[in-house]
């Protein structure tokens, strides 16, 4: 069954009657997601792929039950959506826009705290447990149903690396992207013990990147707490300091935040580490099927 | 975004946090005028945006205004980190019985802005919101709560500030943390922070850095930002909201993502072998727009050190034809000349690759793999091809 | 503090709040000239701080110059509660299709403040923060993450406001916040707010209420207070810090803390028995300053209502001899007549009550117990002692 | 041994070097009171009544290993004060300030539920139990010893009350002042859950006011869950509907926060009313000594 969604995910779209939105939403119900309604303020009443179009998302979930949420919003009122998904209720909110400031994740982080919500993102591709649902824009044909959990801070990147498992016929539980901003809602850490915790995941792939210590936190918690084996790829080992990598988040700031500390940290916590994305699927563990799709 | 010194000041100014009677010139005349109008010795700093600048070669003191005028005609047009010096901050030279550091930035790690102290300089700021060194006095505000009064007290009482600035500082810093919040700035730095022998703090070097992502509500920062003190194509790709930055070998690679940008970053570096590197970062974002690719593509056709490009698109949810389609617009707009490698994945990516190994054979080398696509470019780099 | 709704509405202004072109006039020729240059028919509001002021006699409507200043020249002078008008704003008629009340207050009870909208006027918005008729919708607002677009979407919802406006609506409710979170007020209210034929949103009148905790740091609102368009006891009250509210008995009363200033007043209503009460309520605050007594003497004195004054000190911490050579210093000063009855309690009680006793005996007397100090002044009211 | 205070209380007085914290650390000292130091900032290594004086409240417990303070610090920094107190790790803070911004307040009651701390006030006179200890101003004469347990939103009127109930010999467990402001750090049904508890306390008196619920709150908890005998005074029967009666919080607002309403929904929960203070003693439960001093 994966991680996150359980099978009852409600799904609502913020920002459906948007051109990502849409074109999203249909991607997510032709991939077997349950979309039940979207919002968009000022649109409520209209319809969008067959799906009812409210203006609140207090209005949405009482007319359609949905407990988790898409926010496919601009970067000037994502946080507002997310506010308004997280005080009415929404369980997993799911952030896919890039470009949110700082300061204000940094508030918003605060208030989840608080609150019984989990956030996945921003700045996330979203996340796919294969062959049953998706949220989010993580192309639906790269992935196969399988035992490997993916966490990731990459968009792309993941899609290599969960394409490239594909390819060599090994299937995935949950594919995660955590999103790669400097502050997002749920960490690798969090992540990687649901994995731990699930019956259906046995083993996992992490994907890292430069900044932050989100990687070396990982690396504690795979020490300490995790039976299962875990992979790892870290991009950025030829980054240079102080600059910050397309991801607002990816920048090494002195000592702190480089690929080779990240690397060695994993390395020391028992991970495998790949020296390249098509390197990866060679060494999980096991005796996998080597066929090609 | 980083802001000139000189606007830093303005801006820390307008919040009243006390700074030196400073003017910006772009003359060697003007810097006679500001100098002999200030009457003391000063102090010349280079407005460029490279790095940490206002340090190094791009300052220098003058004891008098003829002097000024000599320091000026020298470091007015001289290079900097390659970008052309345009402006001089003139500032009178302030004596002072003691320098602190002063600085607020995020600490990711905590999810919390940090503001920090210290009696020496810290050389990074960011590195060492997380690290520990015990010279740095630091607490962590709280999101909502904000900065308080105690937090600033227990820095002077760390730093051993003599107690009779403890309100001047306390002031300084609650100043400096509301125009750090109101400018959306990622880092607000004072370094330092004088004490004069008068008894007096100054602001006497100043750092704001503006988040970028803030930048659409902060239209007056926005306005400040001065392309022409940085480096030409880093202005190209800022206005074209593509990712680069700058390196220093002969691949030029244009991928969408950054995770897979640094990853063929990185594989060139490795398989290169120290002979072969990427001239540059660049993320044209997780879609595959033609227009980003048009955009990056003129960047690196004007960087001389670009031996061959490399393309590296996996597509997504958009189908590979439409993105061939795209790319084969973007060649068509730039009629660059030179090898081009071109590696694209995703859905209906075959079909992109007919498209693009059908329209323009010339120079134009199709692949599938991201190993495969990083050795053909190194070969032809190196020549070896 | 409350603010007159001319300086509300120059408040708003400032937070690009849209309201009325008005103007402020203090003589019936300058209201004729406001009306002649404004046009079109007019209406003429009084400025005075009694109660929710701006109803009834104090707004009167012109429909053109002359009869603006016929109104003026009648309103001006009159007295509204006891208040002398000094002040009219007069202002353009706005057309209106539809009214909304829109306003912010702090609701105790949940600790937080509220933002309410409703298509009725709201009589008493501190009420309905905590009664909720089914009319009023309302959103609290969390006193970190503040008022979010999506709260006030929820009202404008809630009102079935066309959704045209809902921009325009959420953009005034957030200036509307920030107004009132910068002024640190604990009423910030619009009523009504008017949608005009041509589709805009105006704030036809407005009502701004100051923490009168915060005016110390609100310098420029403490500066707007117009003592001149208040009772006379209330402006001399804030200035000596001292707590009082007129009432209409006999029985003028002093007393140290807010509880048993209250208490005093009950037991003179109950024992009063419709025929006697208490003329006023004044609190002079925990301790028994001797500067205190005196002013609140002043203004009891200045009361032609008050038969007899009943100060009432329970000292605390403090000695009751220091309390009673306080009141013997005040009474000193005051050199006032008519009798005053003395209840003073607390340590060293007795040795006060005997110093009142033998410096003072003329129309003073001094007690023990709260019922009889009650009861004896009661009697004096009377005149039945 | 009464509630709030436990015996192991070490008391620091914040703002000790001014005229009221240096008075009423004095007055503390003589009841009985375990204050082990103060806090003025920027008069570190001073003392006050052989007590040392700290520049921060952080340096205080560390060397004096305070876990309770007095905040006795004027209406500008009282905030700051509380905050410091709070994130410092003091477990019970009384607040004495009167003229606390309200906006101020809100913002530190959401802090105050996120942390472990309580605060009595502000605008409190403290809070003492007779024979033991006391904490703020609460003289110290008009309390004894014995099983009445009394909570207030006044300051003199409480001393009143206090007074009336020692002279009649009718001792107190402990008498607590919450303050009279719209906004505290703690309300009537928290004091009274305590009292409730309370093996010493056998009855309650209820000292209330005009303004807000906090009454009718503490009525539906009396009838709800107290099992000890209630009686109560609320000030303000005759007070004119919409005006401030002298503390911040008594005010009438429409229908809401009269006496009358209050009195009639403390009967209903079977609270005796007294009509004037000097009446409660003779309300009380039981068979009480009724013997001057």
């Amino acid at each position: 069954m994966g991680i996150l969604l359980d099978g009852h995910d409600l799904v609502l779209v913020q920002g459906i009657t948007g051109r990502e939105g849409s074109f999203h939403t249909l991607q997510m119900i032709e991939y077997g997601t349950q979309v039940v309604g979207g919002v968009t303020p000022g649109k409520g009443g209209e319809w969008v792929h067959g799906l009812p179009v409210f203006d609140t998302v207090a209005a949405a979930i009482e007319v359609t039950g949905a407990n988790t949420s898409l926010v496919c919003v601009n970067a000037a009122h994502a946080t507002d959506a997310i506010y308004e998904a997280i005080n009415a209720g929404i369980k997993l909110i799911v952030c896919i826009t890039e470009g949110i400031p700082v300061l204000d994740m940094i508030k918003l982080r605060e208030h989840l705290r608080l609150t019984g919500s989990r956030l996945i993102g921003p700045n996330s591709p979203g996340l796919l447990t294969p062959g049953r649902a998706k949220i989010g824009i993580i192309p639906g044909y790269i992935a196969m149903p399988g035992s490997v959990g993916v966490v990731s801070r990459s968009g792309t990147l993941t899609y290599e690396i969960v394409y490239a498992l594909t390819y060599e016929a090994i299937g995935q539980t949950t594919c995660v992207g955590i999103g790669g901003d400097p502050i997002v809602g749920t960490n690798f850490v969090e992540v990687l013990s649901m994995f731990e915790d699930d019956p259906q995941t046995e083993q996992v792939v992490l994907i890292g990147e430069i900044g932050g210590r989100a990687e070396i936190d990982a690396a504690a918690f795979i020490q300490a707490e995790m039976t299962k084996p875990v992979t790892a790829f870290i991009a950025g080992r030829s980054a240079p300091e102080g600059q910050r990598m397309g991801h607002a988040g990816a920048i090494i700031a002195g000592r702190e935040g480089s690929a080779a500390e990240k690397i060695e940290a994993l390395r020391a916590a028992g991970v495998r580490i790949a020296e390249n994305p098509e390197a990866i699927p060679g060494l999980l563990a096991g005796d996998r099927p080597n066929r090609r799709v | 975004m980083r802001l000139h010194e000189y606007q830093a000041k303005q801006r820390f100014a307008r919040y009243q946090i006390p700074t030196p009677a400073g003017h910006v010139v772009t003359s060697p005349q003007d810097a006679y005028a500001v100098a002999a109008a200030l009457a003391q010795p000063v102090v010349l700093k280079a407005q460029v945006l490279t790095g940490r600048g206002g340090r190094g070669s791009g300052v220098k003191a003058a004891f008098n205004a003829a002097e000024a005028q000599n320091h000026a005609a020298e470091m007015l047009g001289m290079k900097i980190k390659g970008v052309i010096v345009r402006k001089l901050l003139i500032e009178p030279v302030i004596k002072s019985v003691a320098s602190i550091y002063l600085g607020i930035t995020c600490d990711r790690n905590v999810s919390r802005l940090a503001i920090m102290a210290s009696n020496a300089p810290i050389a990074d700021i960011e590195a060492s919101a997380h690290l520990q060194p015990s010279t740095i006095i630091r607490e962590y505000i709280h999101p909502f709560s904000g900065l308080h009064n105690y937090q600033v007290r227990n820095l002077a009482n760390g730093l051993n500030l003599p107690r009779e600035h403890w309100d001047d500082f306390t002031r300084i810093a609650q100043r400096l943390y509301r125009c750090g919040i109101e400018s959306d700035a990622t880092l607000a730095e004072i370094d330092p922070l004088a004490l004069t022998p008068d008894g007096r703090l100054l602001a006497l070097s100043s750092r704001l850095v503006i988040d970028d992502n803030a930048l659409a509500r902060q239209p007056e920062l926005r306005a400040m930002h001065d392309s022409d003190a940085e480096l030409r194509a880093l202005a190209q790709a800022r206005a074209a909201e593509i990712s680069y930055i700058k390196l220093s070998g002969q691949i030029g690679c244009i991928v969408n993502g950054a995770g897979l940008a640094m990853t063929t970053m990185d594989m060139i570096t490795t398989y290169g072998d120290g002979t072969v590197g990427p001239a540059n970062f660049l993320d044209i974002g997780g879609g595959a727009q033609a227009d980003k690719v048009t955009a990056g593509l003129h960047i690196i056709l004007a960087d001389p050190d670009v031996k061959v490009i490399l393309l590296n698109i996996f597509g997504g949810t958009t189908r590979g034809d439409e993105v061939a389609r795209g790319i084969l617009q973007a060649l068509d707009e730039i009629r660059g000349e030179g090898p081009l490698v071109i590696r694209l994945m995703g859905t209906h990516a075959e079909e992109g690759r007919t498209l693009l190994e059908s329209a323009c054979p010339n120079d134009l080398h199709v692949v599938t793999t991201l190993n495969e696509a990083t050795q053909l470019a190194i070969a032809i780099a190196l020549g070896t091809l």
